[in-house]
């Protein structure tokens, strides 16, 4: 068991993340976050839609232990449905952003002239639009619903993908092993997937990992505005909106999706932190502070009576 | 006039990271007369700049710290002092000159207010006018033409760089000078010209220097002393005549001597010193050297200390130790 | 500091967060629904002296109108219970809903001719100092047929007889032009309809207040009109509408007593400000009416796509089963807290026209199942069931419900924009929870069910009978007639075999708060639609 | 200012030109597949097919839609930007009318978040390691996770529900007195500013420490420069060239926060006005309220690229 566990952590990659606790922590969170999301009908202790009439805006109580909302169904179990929403939003949002703005990065990286002019001032364009409003934009265009939103949000995070990919393919274009590619005769196209992009995908990733907090938060901020999913279905932003029409009665309504939405996105920001300083080749080291100096000193000690004691052999 | 310029006793420097903590400096006793230059010669890692860090009291915070001995540099105890009054000391009394020019100067600052920095924190009494022309005047010392004061660091090339950064460390005519491997990261044409600028200031305004390299060429050419430093500690020190006639010199010195190409001799392969440096984060007693050396014994393994072969060269070998019958060259 | 050290903190400030949200305090005050007082009366204190001058109402409204200056575009309710402070109508109704004169003193109408005369007040002048008569009159109905306004659609030509009669002449007659034109056409001084640019933000109107200022959004302040044609009024020398969308805003507002009245149109509104204010309301400080005879109450119901051949609701029995597939009453008392009233048909329980003696539709699951089964839909079907955001509560609880009858409706919230206009077009598909405003039942129908219906058009089939009803109602002679006519279209509509192409869900009748120092003798929440802002006052 | 440096300037001012207007362009024709109209919202449910056509014509929405298009662009320079439906006046009168409120939100945020942030920065960056260090980033990687509309609602709950001293609507202009005025705006403008202080205090601490560890600062020690001089004029001033794109990049988010901001707290500023305008289908209105919004974003990423020219010589070839 050892030798192969040995394996795993020998990747710098893996190492580097399970070095920090706190990061360590925050993926628990979220793996056990996810899999209650997936596995909601076991676990949510109502359906998300289950309504009871006759205990309607109450506080947290034993049979509902965050209480429940004006139709009496219960926050808990909502929560627990929300976070489905939220999480396949924050997947599917990224993914599609990555494939559309890589894309367009290595197409105005490398055609470069007329094209890329246009590709970029496109872009600008777009990026000059705060995310919010262009996603308010896309949402009355496009109307509700989750695949709707996901495109919405996506346009608003096109642009950091396509300037990375394109300053990455300028940084690498004229380098040697790109120049070799072409002259063993792939053409063009052939030859940017083969050589260009892997390079461009580390920076890409790092971006995917930062982003997914922000796409999770732009849908709550959508369906709080009440263009995100069809009722019944819970989505974290449209319950905090729920809560805020009986703020003075329930304030606890508003405030816990609320704070399920800052855990979930503190956590996907600090795993993305993580993710990028095992990805940035200068790694910042941590200092030592009194404890683990002492500690130093005595494994000095030992190692050196160690060697002293081989030397005399 | 030959009242020191620095005096180091018995000084050990260990550096505390997240891993382990290193042990670079091991008790180094080292001194310099004003206008003398002394080579400080050894392999990376040997803690050459780690001592002239700790000679400015710039060790990185929090990390490094002295853990025996100390430095007195023009009479005053480097770490007795207090913060502003070293501030006055560094850029006026001693002050240093680092290995890569390339990130040595504040890129968003212009050549010309880098070097007036040094000038206007020095010499209060100056005025505005006065300062310029001071500028103007190291510049040319160095060799670049003052009206380029304007521009920024990234307009110059590598030894123009390295040629500033010196201008900036002799602007307020210190007692003393230390170079970390001024010239490694230039191409020889230019590292000559540099050594001849650094020799040329010296003499002119009398400054001495703690010259930090691995290129026993460049300690031939400038250098009056030479002391050989290994794991930490000063293993041979003497002046450069007899450092150089190659004979009855410590194992190690031998060793980097021979391990010079010979442009004369065909060989096939280069030879090096066997074995390998020392692990810096192991607490090491007795001859540092003892694990690599042909001559190793038992009496290696007591704490070595300098003997006097010769007038002025030491060496911190127990097999020179003349009452103990030691015999030298087998 | 170790990594360690770091976990530790995150983990502490995690917990901080939590303890920090779970135990905020409860509000104080019991939970929020006091019961606000049923009728019409409200707990109105007596005044102690009689009506004092003076003093600035601001009363908070959650929507505001483009614009107050020109009249003529102004045709929703709520604009036109803030505009008619600076214009007024030729009639207006009094508490329990009868026709009172107000510009005009007489009218008669002439059903074989067929006309409409109207015998104009005297010595009425405009803000401006213009006269008000026959003339100014026609100036401002041909105005508002020159930007086609239906209310006018009727009228063949205009006839002066003398300087304060005008007789209208109809193109066919028609009983409800008389509500139509003498409630909705306000009238402006002929000298500023020459010059439209003058009323841009300013008002030249016979009313008891001028537009003083205007922030488009924001809010509207009026100021008293000197040359207004009742002796003494209004009392109050400013008022002002502002504009506060939200609830709780407007609950803090009445705390911070920046507002001294407030219409919650909704619902949920009414409730977040009755439970934010319960303090000031036991104490008597704030007082909230409501008014139960209906007059301006908002119905809400679940029509369905009838007239679209291929979907389930063609078929009038799938829209009976619905009907007694729901439980509205339970449902409504459920979501709205026994606040809103309820009724099965198009009138409210109490009501003339409300038909008791009809075989009603109840709760029955298995009698729903058995119609379904019988127009051959054994194990229900797939719907879809669309609502403005604002009824997105109750169209969770009504599609929840029709699943226990196998209809399983696919919720769908669409913006307002596009609710809106559905409402025109009727193109929809399965049930649409929509709003229609009480009170006339001739005036309402006819809109519906008429040869070109203005309302729901495709969702609604041509039924020659109930036009003919509709006809029956207009052409109704006494009142006694009329609700006889008005029960018989209850039942064909909502009875045991109706057709039942809306089903009625909840009736909201706004609720209007007040501090107890403003007195309107009820004259503002019995017709809310036609507040007289002349007659109200603030003690000092 | 040498010639080069003149024309590249131009050069990005042109480009500038450029993106706004391809902006007018894409805004014009996304507009275009917004489902509804104006005019029936403003009419209301009981408008009759005449009134609608009547209002169509007037306001001119039955024109080609080029024709459309080049009206409003020539609405530009007339100084009207189109007539708003719903709100039946000129649209540069709205928003002349509106833009003071969101300029005066977004310009104390913007203030106050790169004061306290930098300010934050600087802090943890200099003792590293230690409890402070700690709890900026704790709460600075919280700030960026908490959504602005959750604050805002927390803070009306703290501060207007309970203890009342601020009102949870409306903007009291600064003419009626300056203690009401703070009052009304403080909130909003933490809310505004919480997550861009958050981001500033981490990008100037990592970019100090990234600073900290560069030669320059060795030698800057070696000449004897004071530690204060040295952290301001060396370590923060090279700090702060990466931070200028990302403080940049937060002017524009804040913009777009506007729209929660002033949702939540009924300021009549250019935020609800979208979201008002976007609920009666008024896209002449919205459109030019992005239009604007995205100007004033351009030209704050204009001045930004010209700035770096003089903060960083490096970029001037």
């Amino acid at each position: 068991m050892n030798k192969k566990k040995k394996k795993i952590t020998d990747s710098r990659f893996v190492r580097v993340i399970l070095a920090r606790k706190s990061v360590v922590f925050c993926l628990i969170v979220l793996i056990v976050t996810l899999l209650i999301s997936i596995f909601a009908d076991q676990v949510a202790p109502y359906g998300y839609d289950d309504q009871d009439y006759t205990s309607i805006l109450q506080g947290a109580s034993s049979k509902h232990l965050l209480g429940t909302d004006v139709l009496g169904r219960d926050i808990l179990s909502r929560l627990i449905y929300g976070g489905r929403v939220s999480f396949s939003v924050g997947a599917l949002t990224v993914v599609m952003a990555s494939i559309i703005g890589i894309a367009l990065g290595l197409v105005a990286g490398v055609a470069g002239g007329t094209i890329s002019a246009v590709i970029m001032r496109t872009i600008d364009a777009i990026s000059a639009v705060p995310t919010t409003i262009m996603s308010l934009f896309v949402t009355a265009i496009l109307g509700r619903g989750i695949v709707n939103m996901c495109i919405a949000i996506a346009i608003t995070l096109v642009p950091s993908y396509c300037r990375i990919t394109r300053s990455q393919v300028l940084s690498i274009r004229n380098a040697d092993y790109v120049v070799a590619g072409t002259l063993a005769g792939n053409n063009r196209t052939l030859n940017t997937i083969k050589h260009i992009l892997p390079n461009t995908i580390s920076l890409n990733i790092v971006m995917i990992t930062m982003n997914i907090g922000a796409a999770i938060m732009c849908e709550s901020t959508l369906s709080f505005l009440g263009m995100g999913v069809n009722p019944p279905m819970p989505s974290w932003g449209s319950m905090v909106n729920d809560g805020y029409t009986y703020l003075e009665r329930l304030p606890l309504m508003a405030i816990i999706p609320g704070v399920y939405i800052m855990i979930v996105v503190l956590c996907f920001n600090i795993v993305g932190d993580a993710v990028r300083d095992a990805l940035d080749p200068k790694l910042k080291g941590t200092l030592a502070d009194a404890r683990t100096k002492k500690r130093n000193r005595m494994k000095a000690e030992a190692a050196s009576a160690a060697a002293a004691a081989g030397a005399e052999e | 006039m030959s009242e020191k310029v620095l005096e180091i006793k018995n000084l050990s420097v260990e550096y505390n990271t997240e891993i382990a903590t290193i042990f670079a400096v091991n008790g180094l006793d080292m001194d310099l007369d004003a206008g003398e230059t002394l080579g400080l010669v050894g392999e990376t890692g040997a803690g050459k700049t780690t001592t002239a860090k700790a000679i400015m009291r710039i060790l990185p915070e929090k990390v490094g710290e002295i853990t025996s001995g100390n430095i007195v540099v023009d009479g005053k105890d480097v770490y007795a002092i207090s913060e502003a009054e070293m501030c006055n000391i560094r850029g006026k009394v001693v002050s240093m000159v680092f290995q890569d020019p390339m990130s040595a100067l504040n890129p968003i600052m212009t050549v010309g207010d880098q070097i007036k920095e040094v000038i206007r924190i020095h010499e209060k009494k100056l005025t505005k006018e006065q300062i310029d022309k001071k500028v103007d005047e190291m510049m040319e010392l160095v060799g670049i033409p003052a009206n380029r004061k304007v521009e920024y660091p990234h307009e110059f090339s590598g030894g123009m760089k390295q040629r500033i950064v010196i201008a900036i460390a002799l602007a307020c005519e210190p007692k003393l000078i230390l170079a970390d491997e001024p010239t490694t990261a230039l191409d020889v044409t230019i590292q000559a010209q540099m050594l001849a600028l650094i020799k040329d200031l010296q003499r002119r305004l009398g400054t001495a220097m703690l010259l930090i390299t691995h290129d026993f060429g460049v300690v031939a050419q400038i250098c009056e002393k030479v002391a050989v430093m290994y794991a930490g500690e000063i293993i041979e020190y003497g002046p450069v005549e007899k450092i150089f006639d190659h004979e009855n010199l410590h194992p190690y010195t031998i060793g980097l001597f021979r391990s010079i190409p010979n442009l004369k001799v065909k060989t096939a392969r280069l030879n090096a010193i066997d074995g390998m440096m020392p692990d810096p984060s192991v607490k090491l007693h007795g001859c540092h050297f003892a694990p690599r050396c042909k001559y190793a014994s038992e009496r290696c393994k007591a704490d070595q200390k300098m003997i006097e072969t010769e007038p002025g060269h030491f060496i911190r070998c127990c097999r020179f130790d003349k009452e103990q019958g030691g015999s030298a060259n087998e | 500091m170790t990594s360690r050290k770091r976990f530790w903190a995150i983990l502490l400030c995690v917990c901080l967060m939590f303890t920090l949200a779970a135990c905020t305090p409860k509000p104080a005050e019991p939970q929020g629904n006091t019961d606000p007082s049923q009728g019409t009366q409200g707990n109105e204190q007596q005044p102690t002296t009689g009506p004092q001058s003076g003093g600035k109402l601001t009363v908070a409204v959650s929507n505001l109108f483009a614009d107050y200056g020109y009249a003529p575009r102004i045709s929703n309710n709520a604009a036109l219970m803030q505009a008619w402070a600076a214009y007024e109508s030729l009639l207006t109704t009094d508490a329990n809903g009868n026709d009172v004169p107000l510009l005009a003193t007489k009218w008669e109408s002439n059903p074989s001719e067929p006309s409409i005369t109207f015998y104009l007040r005297e010595g009425v002048k405009f803000s401006d100092g213009e006269p008000f008569n026959a003339a100014a009159v026609q100036r401002n109905m041909e105005e508002y047929a020159s930007i086609n306004r239906s209310e006018l659609a009727n009228i063949e030509s205009y006839e002066i007889i003398n300087d304060y009669t005008i007789k209208l002449h109809q193109k066919a007659w028609s009983s409800a032009d008389l509500h139509t034109i003498g409630f909705y056409v306000l009238f402006t001084s002929p000298k500023a309809l020459q010059d439209v640019d003058s009323i841009k933000d300013r008002s030249a109107g016979t009313g008891p207040f001028m537009i003083k200022s205007f922030e488009s959004g924001v809010r509207i302040v009026y100021e008293k009109n000197p040359n207004y044609w009742q002796e003494g009024k209004p009392y109050l020398d400013e008022l002002e509408f502002v504009l506060i969308a939200d609830a709780s805003a407007m609950s803090s507002a009445f705390r911070a007593k920046d507002i001294e009245a407030a219409f919650a149109t909704t619902f949920v509104a009414g409730d977040t400000i009755s439970s934010g204010c319960a303090a000031q309301i036991r104490s008597g400080e704030v007082v909230s009416e409501k008014n139960s005879n209906g007059l301006v109450a908002v119905g809400r119901g679940l029509i369905f796509d009838s007239s679209n051949s291929n979907s389930p609701f063609s078929d009038a029995r799938v829209r009976r089963a619905v009907a007694w597939g729901l439980d509205e009453e339970l449902l409504n008392n459920a979501i709205f807290q026994g606040q809103q009233m309820w009724t099965d048909q198009f009138a409210l329980p109490g009501q003339a026209s409300y038909n008791d003696s009809m075989k009603k539709v109840g709760y029955d699951v298995e009698k729903a199942k058995a119609l379904l089964a019988e127009a051959g839909y054994p194990n229900g079907f797939n719907t879809v069931i669309t609502g403005a955001p604002s009824d997105q509560t109750m169209i969770t609880a009504v599609a929840n419900s029709l699943k226990e009858i196998g209809i399983n409706a696919e919720v769908t919230v669409v913006d307002t924009a596009t609710f809106n206009s559905v409402l025109v077009s009727g193109v929809f598909d399965g049930i649409y929870v929509f709003p229609y405003t009480m009170g006339d039942m001739a005036f309402y129908m006819t809109k519906v069910f008429s040869a070109t219906p203005t309302s729901f058009k495709a969702a609604i089939p041509n039924t020659p009978v109930l036009i003919d009803q509709v006809k029956k109602l207009f052409a109704a002679g006494s009142d006694a007639d009329k609700v006889k006519v008005e029960k018989e279209m209850e039942e064909m509509l909502f009875g045991e075999d109706g057709y039942f192409f809306w089903d009625p869900m909840t009736v909201m009748s706004p609720t209007f708060f007040k501090i107890s120092a403003l007195h309107d003798d009820q004259a503002l929440q019995t017709s809310q639609w036609k507040a007289v802002w002349a007659d109200a006052w603030l003690e000092q | 200012m040498k010639g080069k440096q003149v024309r590249k300037i131009l050069k990005r001012v042109l480009q500038s030109l450029i993106t706004i207007v391809l902006l007018t362009v894409i805004l014009f024709l996304l507009m275009q597949l917004i489902p509804g109209n104006p005019i029936i919202n403003f009419l209301g449910s009981n408008a009759t097919d005449e009134e609608i056509a009547y209002y169509t014509h007037l306001y001119g929405y039955d024109l080609p839609v080029w024709q459309q298009y080049v009206n409003w662009i020539k609405s530009m320079f007339d100084g009207t930007m189109g007539f708003s439906v719903s709100l039946q006046r000129n649209v540069s009168e709205i928003i002349f009318s509106r833009i003071g409120v969101t300029l005066t939100l977004v310009t104390w945020a913007f203030i106050v978040s790169v004061i306290l942030g930098v300010a934050f920065g600087i802090i943890a960056a200099l003792n590293r390691g230690k409890a402070v260090d700690t709890v900026i980033s704790i709460l600075s990687n919280a700030g960026i996770a908490m959504p602005v509309f959750w604050i805002g609602i927390i803070l009306i709950l703290i501060f207007a529900i309970r203890l009342g001293i601020c009102p949870s609507y409306g903007y009291t202009p600064i003419s009626k007195g300056l203690g009401p005025w703070f009052r009304g705006i403080v909130l909003p403008v933490t809310v505004l500013s919480f997550p861009s202080i958050s981001i500033f205090a981490r990008q100037t601490r990592s970019s100090m420490l990234d600073v900290i560890n560069q030669d320059y600062v060795m030698t800057a020690k070696s000449k004897g420069v004071k530690k204060r001089d040295i952290i301001f004029k060396h370590q923060l001033r090279n700090a702060l060239v990466p931070l200028l794109t990302i403080i940049v990049n937060r002017f524009a988010q804040m913009m777009g926060a506007t729209v929660l901001t002033e949702n939540i707290f009924t300021l009549p500023g250019m935020g609800s006005l979208m979201i008002n305008s976007i609920n009666s289908r008024d896209l002449q209105l919205f459109v030019d309220c992005i239009l604007v919004i995205a100007v004033f974003v351009t030209v704050a990423n204009l001045i930004v690229d010209i700035l770096y020219g003089f903060i960083d010589p490096r970029t001037k070839e």
